[in-house]
């Protein structure tokens, strides 16, 4: 299983640790970085290969005489995805073990939920896939000091597969079908909803499920009812597989469309043939030119593909960590997240890195429409709003 | 060090919520379900009283517990009306308990699903000791006055208990409002502990763990379910790095303590100095050995 | 519109009704809650899942290994778990308890071992609709419902008509009598989590089917003792009944009134139902005589 | 004035009529007996009188008021205590926290108190203590008082249950089945039990009982029904020697033993 | 001897419920146990049904030790009638009596003695259909008394069977005591009315506080001035 690898994950890096141990710069006090993550439940698959991943380019960094002179110590929590847990995670990681920032969480709920210890203990994290906009700015005018991400923000994204659905799929009618349990969900439906109706759109039914529901047909019959061209389901994936079966069950033929959460092979395994023909916006996609290396690199050590899109968060936002840490010449928490404040240009995985000092997410972000075609996910385009 | 009172504090704020529960299921002898319910009622309330309207920390955990104990009614009044037995009053409150979530999910002033962070940190390791202190104290006031033999009376035999004058629906509501004012506190603790709550965090998994340690700690008992709820959350704490075993842990400990402990790990004694003493006299021990006659 | 709603009521209340079968089987014999059951429910559909897309055994053998498997899995549950208690003769509280650490524990062995990844069943019957007077239907949702209301009614029979099967009521009322009127106990105790266990197993390949495989998917069995509390526990026709019921009332809130709070709808009606009939449609509310 | 009066009283279950147009009364301090043949609606009427079923028709007098509308709750505060056929006791609750537990109108302390465990609330433990012990000296258990109640054997049980009733403080009490698992010599200690107590604490009294020896050692009147009915209510000289009570209730036997 | 029981003792927890007992059976008798509240009768007969467990001892049933479970007791023809009835309070009269004949797979002989004993009951006859739960105290001891006679047993074992009933049907259930004993029946008695119990037994024990005090035939221990005065009340009746 899961842990087991992570496990013996940690047990490699102890031993390479003390191998260098003798040798130059190792010898000193390492830098503690925590990771918030999921290594089991629903969010596992990306939990594992964003932690194996950060193991990864940890033992590079490390392997080149680390930051400062100093290398760099990983410690990782499982959070199971689950805010509660996450905040004692949080709280183990900053008291305990006194880490310097965390890497992630990856669910903007959590990140919510970890940001009332953050910012009181003052020690920054770097979100990785938690693309609401609250993660950073909880309220209007209101900035969380020591909160950043990695990623473009839903508002964005919403309007990204907003604009898509009516310039390119020339839909008219649209129909939502969205999880009121996640904060994700809901948020990014509703900006589906005003882009969708500022282009002059019409949104046709807006059905809500609570999580760990799975049945649908109940909301899924109301839609059908509306007759919509398109039906946003801004979901995680098992829910949207779940949603596209039940709706072809139902005898619907609209096209199915999603957010970055689709991005994962569940999708089609789980929704098979129902999925077909769906299109929904991504953070990154294997066919990113970019990130050949990295793939190349993580397939060679782990036998696998990475799953996408978190490794690559992921590494981002380790680089941003170093660069700051590197700047601010500390790592002392106010200073520190002075330094991530004012990242800017900064070549990372994904392209260059610039960060919003007044929003703390990062400047043009492009979004990739991916489809699922013959049992794949295609890669369709990089989409930049109109 | 700070990680380990962490740890204390939350032993100390489920201790007050599975001490209120133990009154309603143990003594009283009714099966709760959906008491998380009650703790989110009371955390939800306080915290709000505290973040949006800057409400001192003690009224707001009062306001707290006052509006679980007045929502216990809404519940409690029709169904303990209706003398429901066990497993259907049981179920009721399970149905109370998902809906008042979905209820949490649904407002505006709770913030939905999202929940609310940024709650102030007053809930400290000597705020709690003190609460469950005095908590666990008026608890067995209660349990050692005509309050608790009654509601002992109604446990053991309803009919009975009727025909001795005592009114059973008030019994069995005095010890609902009391748990549930119980759950109330502990809520408005946790959340001034935490700084963050939402309504996932008040499941029916959650209710089923205050249970758990009821039964698993003794029916009639107030000191074993102490030790239960304590073992449920630091085992747990402890086994953190073994990760998800830890949970498997939790559950094998569960059947484990029900299989070898029958009646809980207290069964209807007490953990106290006169129980030592109780060791080294016969006497006392044998009058309360046995089972049912046959 | 009205069609489309009750035909989908009637497919999510047959799975509904599936599951609650197994737990009034248990409650029939030994008067508790088995909250275990939802673990056999989503153990035999993993069991499915895996001798169908593993092993290659195809959809009719991979769904008898299901049931089987299931059924053992249960038997296997009584004997090391309930048994201890059920020889002391514990109250039923403590083995809805048991019950409860004993689902928690195989849940999160599942998490452990198998992993927490969800799979989904190959499909059996393509996507393609019936067409029902303008409404669609599934031919798996029709399927599923003719055969579970086959298995249930053959279920009821063997109860209402055999000997076996006032044992098992006999049984439920005073172990100690029964065991002196020669019925083994630990051998009837056995054949009620083999039947139970093998509907759990029926019900968990139909869920994975018809849903998906994971661990926590014996949850959504709370839905399932809801409705064997409606029917009454203990009665078989209740459970379908009550299974029927809120499967159809679930629907025909969310689709009239709001998909959001149709738990909460639904769970009042369902106290509102309990405080009115507090025994369940068909529960027999045994008024002790003093 | 009558204590207790049954005007045509009925009770039917179903199909089943088990109590058929009653009518009886009793005066206060009387000590009378209810016998009839198995089924014959004895238990019935105690559940009748107490409230724990209502009438189908007629109507129930305690003190001259109409007793059928009451809970079963007020109807014991006004003064009708019972045993019962089957012992219910507070199993796992002590012998003394058995009677303790009904005397807990005498404990004026409220909630509060309790919670903050006032000194008066401290005293008033200690009084009811002391009140338990004396009922429970009354029937002789007081070596027992901190036995769990379901480890008495069924005798003593029996005689728990009594002192359970007695700590009631009832006008009207009704034994159900009082010498029922007891041998004669154990039935005629209950005897003199019964005659203690209601001397003791001025009760009337109705029993039901099998055991004719105890009737007539205490019982003066008898009331006798049969399916339902009033069958006789007199004095026991008159019953005794009844043809139709010997037939239905006593049997021939009997009628030797009576006749000898 | 059909059943043989030698020194045995049972404890409930730690209460010693029976000191050393040891009494015999043969086939076709009636045995009758005396005792006061308490002197252990009812636990005697549960560990003969095989449900409470001597801690040592011998329990010998036709030649062989008796088996440990209960179910396997009822099986080899031993069948407690328990005190206080036990009825199946959520079955039917009518259901109670078949579970009697839970063991038997004669189903035309069953229905044969469910009419034998309505014809002994009839009041049961008229009650078939209603829950035992809700019959009246002596009903439900003829229904349990019944339903132990479905089982057409080799040893009846009766624990206080007159309880509760009316001095009618007493004497006609210790009339069907020596009918069915008559036709083969073994039956061992615990009795509080003692007298009718003694005069009827063949042989008969004398139990208290667990142990066994005296023992005779059911005549010898009547005229046992010991025992009529403590378990005839004779005392009163002189007085
Ligand atoms: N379940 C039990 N737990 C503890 N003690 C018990 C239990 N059952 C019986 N006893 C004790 O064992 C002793 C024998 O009881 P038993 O019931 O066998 O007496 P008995 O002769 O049948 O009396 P009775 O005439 O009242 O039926 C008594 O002292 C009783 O208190
Ligand atoms: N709840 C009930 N439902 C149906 N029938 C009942 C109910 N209660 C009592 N009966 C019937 O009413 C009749 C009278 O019962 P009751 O218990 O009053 O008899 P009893 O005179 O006390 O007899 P016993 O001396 O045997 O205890 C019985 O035939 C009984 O079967
Ligand atoms: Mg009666
Ligand atoms: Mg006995």
């Amino acid at each position: 299983g899961g842990q087991k690898q992570t496990d013996n994950q940690s047990e490699q890096q102890s031993q390479s640790q003390t191998q260098s141990e003798q040798s130059q710069s190792n010898d000193k006090e390492p830098i503690k970085i925590g990771h918030e993550v999921a290594l089991t439940g629903d969010a596992s698959m990306w939990g594992q290969s964003e932690e194996n991943a950060l193991q990864m380019e940890i033992e590079k960094i490390n392997a080149a005489g680390g930051v400062n002179g100093r290398p760099l110590k990983l410690i990782s929590y499982d959070n199971r995805a689950d805010s509660i847990e996450a905040v004692n995670v949080a709280k183990r990681l900053i008291e305990q073990d006194k880490v310097v920032a965390i890497i992630g969480p990856a669910q903007s709920g959590v990140a919510n939920a970890i940001s009332s210890v953050t910012e009181e203990a003052k020690v920054p994290f770097i979100a990785t896939t938690a693309t609401n906009p609250l993660v950073t700015v909880p309220k209007e005018g209101q900035l969380r000091k020591y909160a950043f991400r990695t990623c473009f923000i839903d508002p964005f994204q919403g309007t990204v597969a907003a604009q898509f659905a009516y310039y390119r799929l020339n839909a008219k009618k649209a129909a939502i079908l969205y999880d009121v349990g996640s904060d994700y969900s809901a948020w990014l439906a509703k900006y589906f909803e005003d882009a969708f109706k500022e282009m002059k759109g019409e949104i046709v039914g807006k059905e809500a499920f609570r999580s760990g529901e799975l049945d649908y047909r109940a909301m899924l019959g109301k839609i059908k009812q509306a007759n919509p061209d398109v039906i946003f389901i801004p979901t995680a994936q098992k829910e949207a597989a779940l949603a596209a079966k039940q709706a072809r069950d139902l005898g619907i033929k609209a096209t199915l469309m999603g957010g970055d959460n689709w991005g994962s092979p569940d999708l089609i395994t789980l929704g098979g043939s129902a999925v077909e023909g769906g299109y929904f916006v991504n953070l990154a996609s294997m066919e990113d030119p970019d990130i050949q290396d990295f793939i190349k690199e993580y397939k060679a050590k782990f036998n696998a593909d990475p799953v996408l899109p978190n490794p690559v968060m992921a590494i981002d936002a380790l680089y941003m960590l170093v660069d700051a840490i590197k700047r601010a010449g500390t790592t002392d928490g106010p200073a520190l997240a002075d330094a991530l404040e004012n990242t800017s240009n900064l070549k990372v995985l994904t392209g260059i890195l610039t960060i919003d000092p007044s929003t703390h997410n990062p400047l043009n972000k492009p979004a990739i429409i991916q489809q699922v075609k013959d049992g794949k996910f295609i890669y369709v385009e990089k989409y930049v709003t109109k | 060090m700070e990680y380990i009172y962490g740890v204390i504090s939350v032993i100390g704020i489920e201790i007050i919520a599975t001490v209120g529960l133990s009154v309603f299921t143990g003594f009283t002898g009714l099966f709760s379900l959906g008491h998380a319910a009650f703790m989110a009622i009371g955390a939800y309330t306080a915290a709000i009283l505290t973040y949006f309207y800057n409400v001192p920390f003690i009224l707001a955990l009062l306001a707290g517990m006052l509006m679980s104990a007045l929502v216990s009614f809404v519940i409690g009044f029709p169904t303990l009306r209706a003398k429901l037995r066990g497993d259907y009053f049981a179920i009721a409150t399970l149905g109370f308990g998902e809906a008042i979530r979905v209820i949490l999910e649904n407002l505006s002033i709770t913030q939905g699903a999202r929940g609310l962070p940024g709650i102030s940190h007053f809930t400290t390791l000597p705020v709690v000791a003190i609460f469950s202190v005095i908590v666990v104290w008026m608890t067995r006031n209660f349990i050692l006055s005509k309050f608790g033999r009654n509601a002992i009376a109604v446990r053991e035999d309803a009919v009975a208990a009727e025909m001795a004058g005592i009114d059973i629906f008030r019994v069995r509501m005095l010890s609902l409002v009391y748990s549930a004012a119980c759950g109330g506190l502990a809520g408005g603790l946790f959340a001034h502990y935490l700084n963050f709550i939402q309504p996932a965090m008040f499941t029916s998994i959650l209710s089923t763990q205050l249970t758990s340690a009821v039964v698993a700690g003794g029916m009639g008992s107030l000191t074993g379910p102490i030790i239960a709820i304590s073992f449920f959350i630091a085992v747990p704490e402890v086994l953190r790095v073994a990760n998800m075993w830890r949970l498997v842990a939790y559950g094998l400990i569960l059947v484990l303590i029900m299989i070898y402990r029958p009646s809980g790990i207290m069964g209807y004694h007490e953990l106290s100095f006169a129980s030592f003493k109780n060791l080294f006299n016969r006497k006392a021990a044998n009058q309360s050995a046995g089972g049912r006659r046959m | 519109m009205f069609l489309q709603t009750l035909i989908t009521g009637l497919s999510i209340g047959g799975i509904y009704a599936l599951m609650a079968v197994g737990y009034s089987l248990v409650f029939s014999i030994l008067n508790f809650s088995n909250f275990a059951h939802g673990t056999i429910i989503m153990l035999g559909a993993y069991i499915g899942y895996f001798l169908i897309s593993s092993f290659k055994l195809g959809f009719p053998f991979s769904f008898i290994g299901a049931i089987v498997g299931a059924a053992l899995l249960a038997l296997i549950n009584v004997r090391l778990a309930y048994s201890p208690l059920i020889n002391r003769k514990a109250p039923p509280l403590y083995l809805m308890i048991t019950a409860m650490g004993v689902s928690i524990f195989l849940e999160n062995m599942v998490y452990v071992t198998v992993g927490s990844h969800f799979y989904s069943f190959p499909e059996i019957f393509k996507q393609s609709t019936i067409k029902f007077f303008g409404s669609d239907i599934s031919p798996l949702d029709l399927f599923a419902l003719i055969f579970s209301f086959i298995a249930i009614f053959a279920l009821h029979l063997f109860l209402t008509r055999t000997k076996m099967g006032t044992a098992i009521r006999a049984a439920s009322y005073d172990m100690t009598v029964a065991s002196l009127n020669g019925v083994n106990m630990n051998k009837l105790i056995g054949i009620v989590f083999i039947l139970a266990g093998a509907f759990g197993g029926l019900a968990g390949v139909f869920l994975g089917v018809k849903y998906m495989v994971y661990p926590t998917m014996g949850w959504i069995t709370n839905k399932a003792y809801i409705a064997a509390v409606i029917g009454g526990l203990g009665s078989l026709p209740g459970a379908v009944i009550g299974g029927v019921i809120l499967g159809v009332l679930e629907t025909f809130v969310s689709v009239y009134v709001s998909s959001v709070i149709r738990d909460v709808f639904s769970f009042s009606l369902v106290i509102l139902f309990l405080v009115i009939l507090p025994a369940g449609l068909l529960g027999k509310y045994l008024e002790e005589k003093v | 004035m009558s204590l207790l009066e049954l005007k045509n009283v009925t009770k039917c279950f179903g199909g089943i009529v088990a109590v058929k147009d009653l009518s009886f009364s009793l005066n206060d301090g009387e000590i009378a007996g209810l016998i009839g043949p198995n089924g014959a609606g004895k238990t019935t009427v105690f559940n009748l009188i107490t409230g724990v079923y209502k009438v189908t028709e007629g109507i129930i007098l305690f003190e001259g008021k109409d007793i059928n509308k009451c809970d079963p709750v007020s109807i014991v505060r006004g003064g009708i205590a019972r045993t019962f056929q089957n012992i219910r006791l507070f199993n796992k609750l002590s012998v003394m926290e058995n009677i303790k537990t009904v005397l807990f109108r005498e404990a004026n302390y409220n909630f509060a108190q309790v919670l903050m465990k006032t000194p008066k609330v401290v005293k008033m433990e200690r009084h009811l203590t002391e009140r338990s012990m004396e009922y429970l000296k009354v029937v002789g258990l007081e070596q027992y008082a901190n036995f769990r109640a379901d480890s008495l054997p069924y005798g003593l049980q029996r005689k728990l249950e009594i002192a359970r009733a007695l700590a009631l403080k009832p006008k009207l009490l009704l034994l159900d089945e009082p010498a029922a698992g007891m041998n004669p010599e154990e039935s005629l200690a209950l005897v003199d039990l019964i005659r203690y107590i209601k001397e003791q604490y001025n009760l009337t009294i109705i029993l039901i009982e099998h055991h004719m020896d105890v009737v007539m050692e205490l019982c003066p009147r008898i009331i006798v029904i049969n399916f339902g009915e009033l069958l006789i209510d007199g004095s026991k000289e008159k019953v005794q020697s009844d043809e139709r009570v010997l037939k239905a209730y006593l049997g021939e036997e009997y009628a030797n033993v009576a006749g000898n | 001897m059909l059943l043989e029981i030698k020194d045995i003792n049972v404890f409930y927890g730690k209460i010693h419920a029976l000191k050393n007992v040891s009494l015999q059976v043969a086939k076709g008798e009636i045995v009758t146990i005396v005792g006061a509240n308490g002197a252990g009768k009812s636990t005697l007969m549960w560990t003969l049904a095989g449900v409470l467990k001597a801690r040592d001892g011998s329990i010998i049933y036709k030649d062989r030790p008796l088996p440990s479970f209960a179910h396997d007791v009822a099986a080899s023809g031993i069948i407690l009638v328990p005190e206080r009835r036990r009825l199946y309070a959520n079955l039917t009269v009518r259901e109670n009596l078949i579970m009697g004949a839970f063991l038997r797979n004669d189903i035309n002989e069953v229905k044969k003695d469910l009419e034998f004993i309505y014809g002994l009951f009839p009041i049961l006859k008229e009650r078939s259909n209603q829950y035992a739960g809700t019959l009246s105290g002596g009903e439900q001891q003829m229904a349990a008394i019944a339903r132990g006679l479905m089982s057409r047993p080799e040893i009846l074992l009766l624990d206080e069977p007159s309880l509760g009933l009316s001095p009618l049907y007493t004497s006609e259930v210790f009339k069907t005591i020596r009918q069915i004993r008559d036709k083969g029946t073994t039956i061992l008695l615990a009795e509080q009315n003692a007298h009718k119990a003694l005069e009827m037994a063949n042989r008969a024990y004398v139990l208290e506080t667990g142990r066994i005090v005296l023992s005779g035939t059911g005549r010898e221990l009547l005229a046992n001035p010991a025992v009529q005065e403590a378990y005839l009340g004779v005392r009163h009746k002189v007085i």
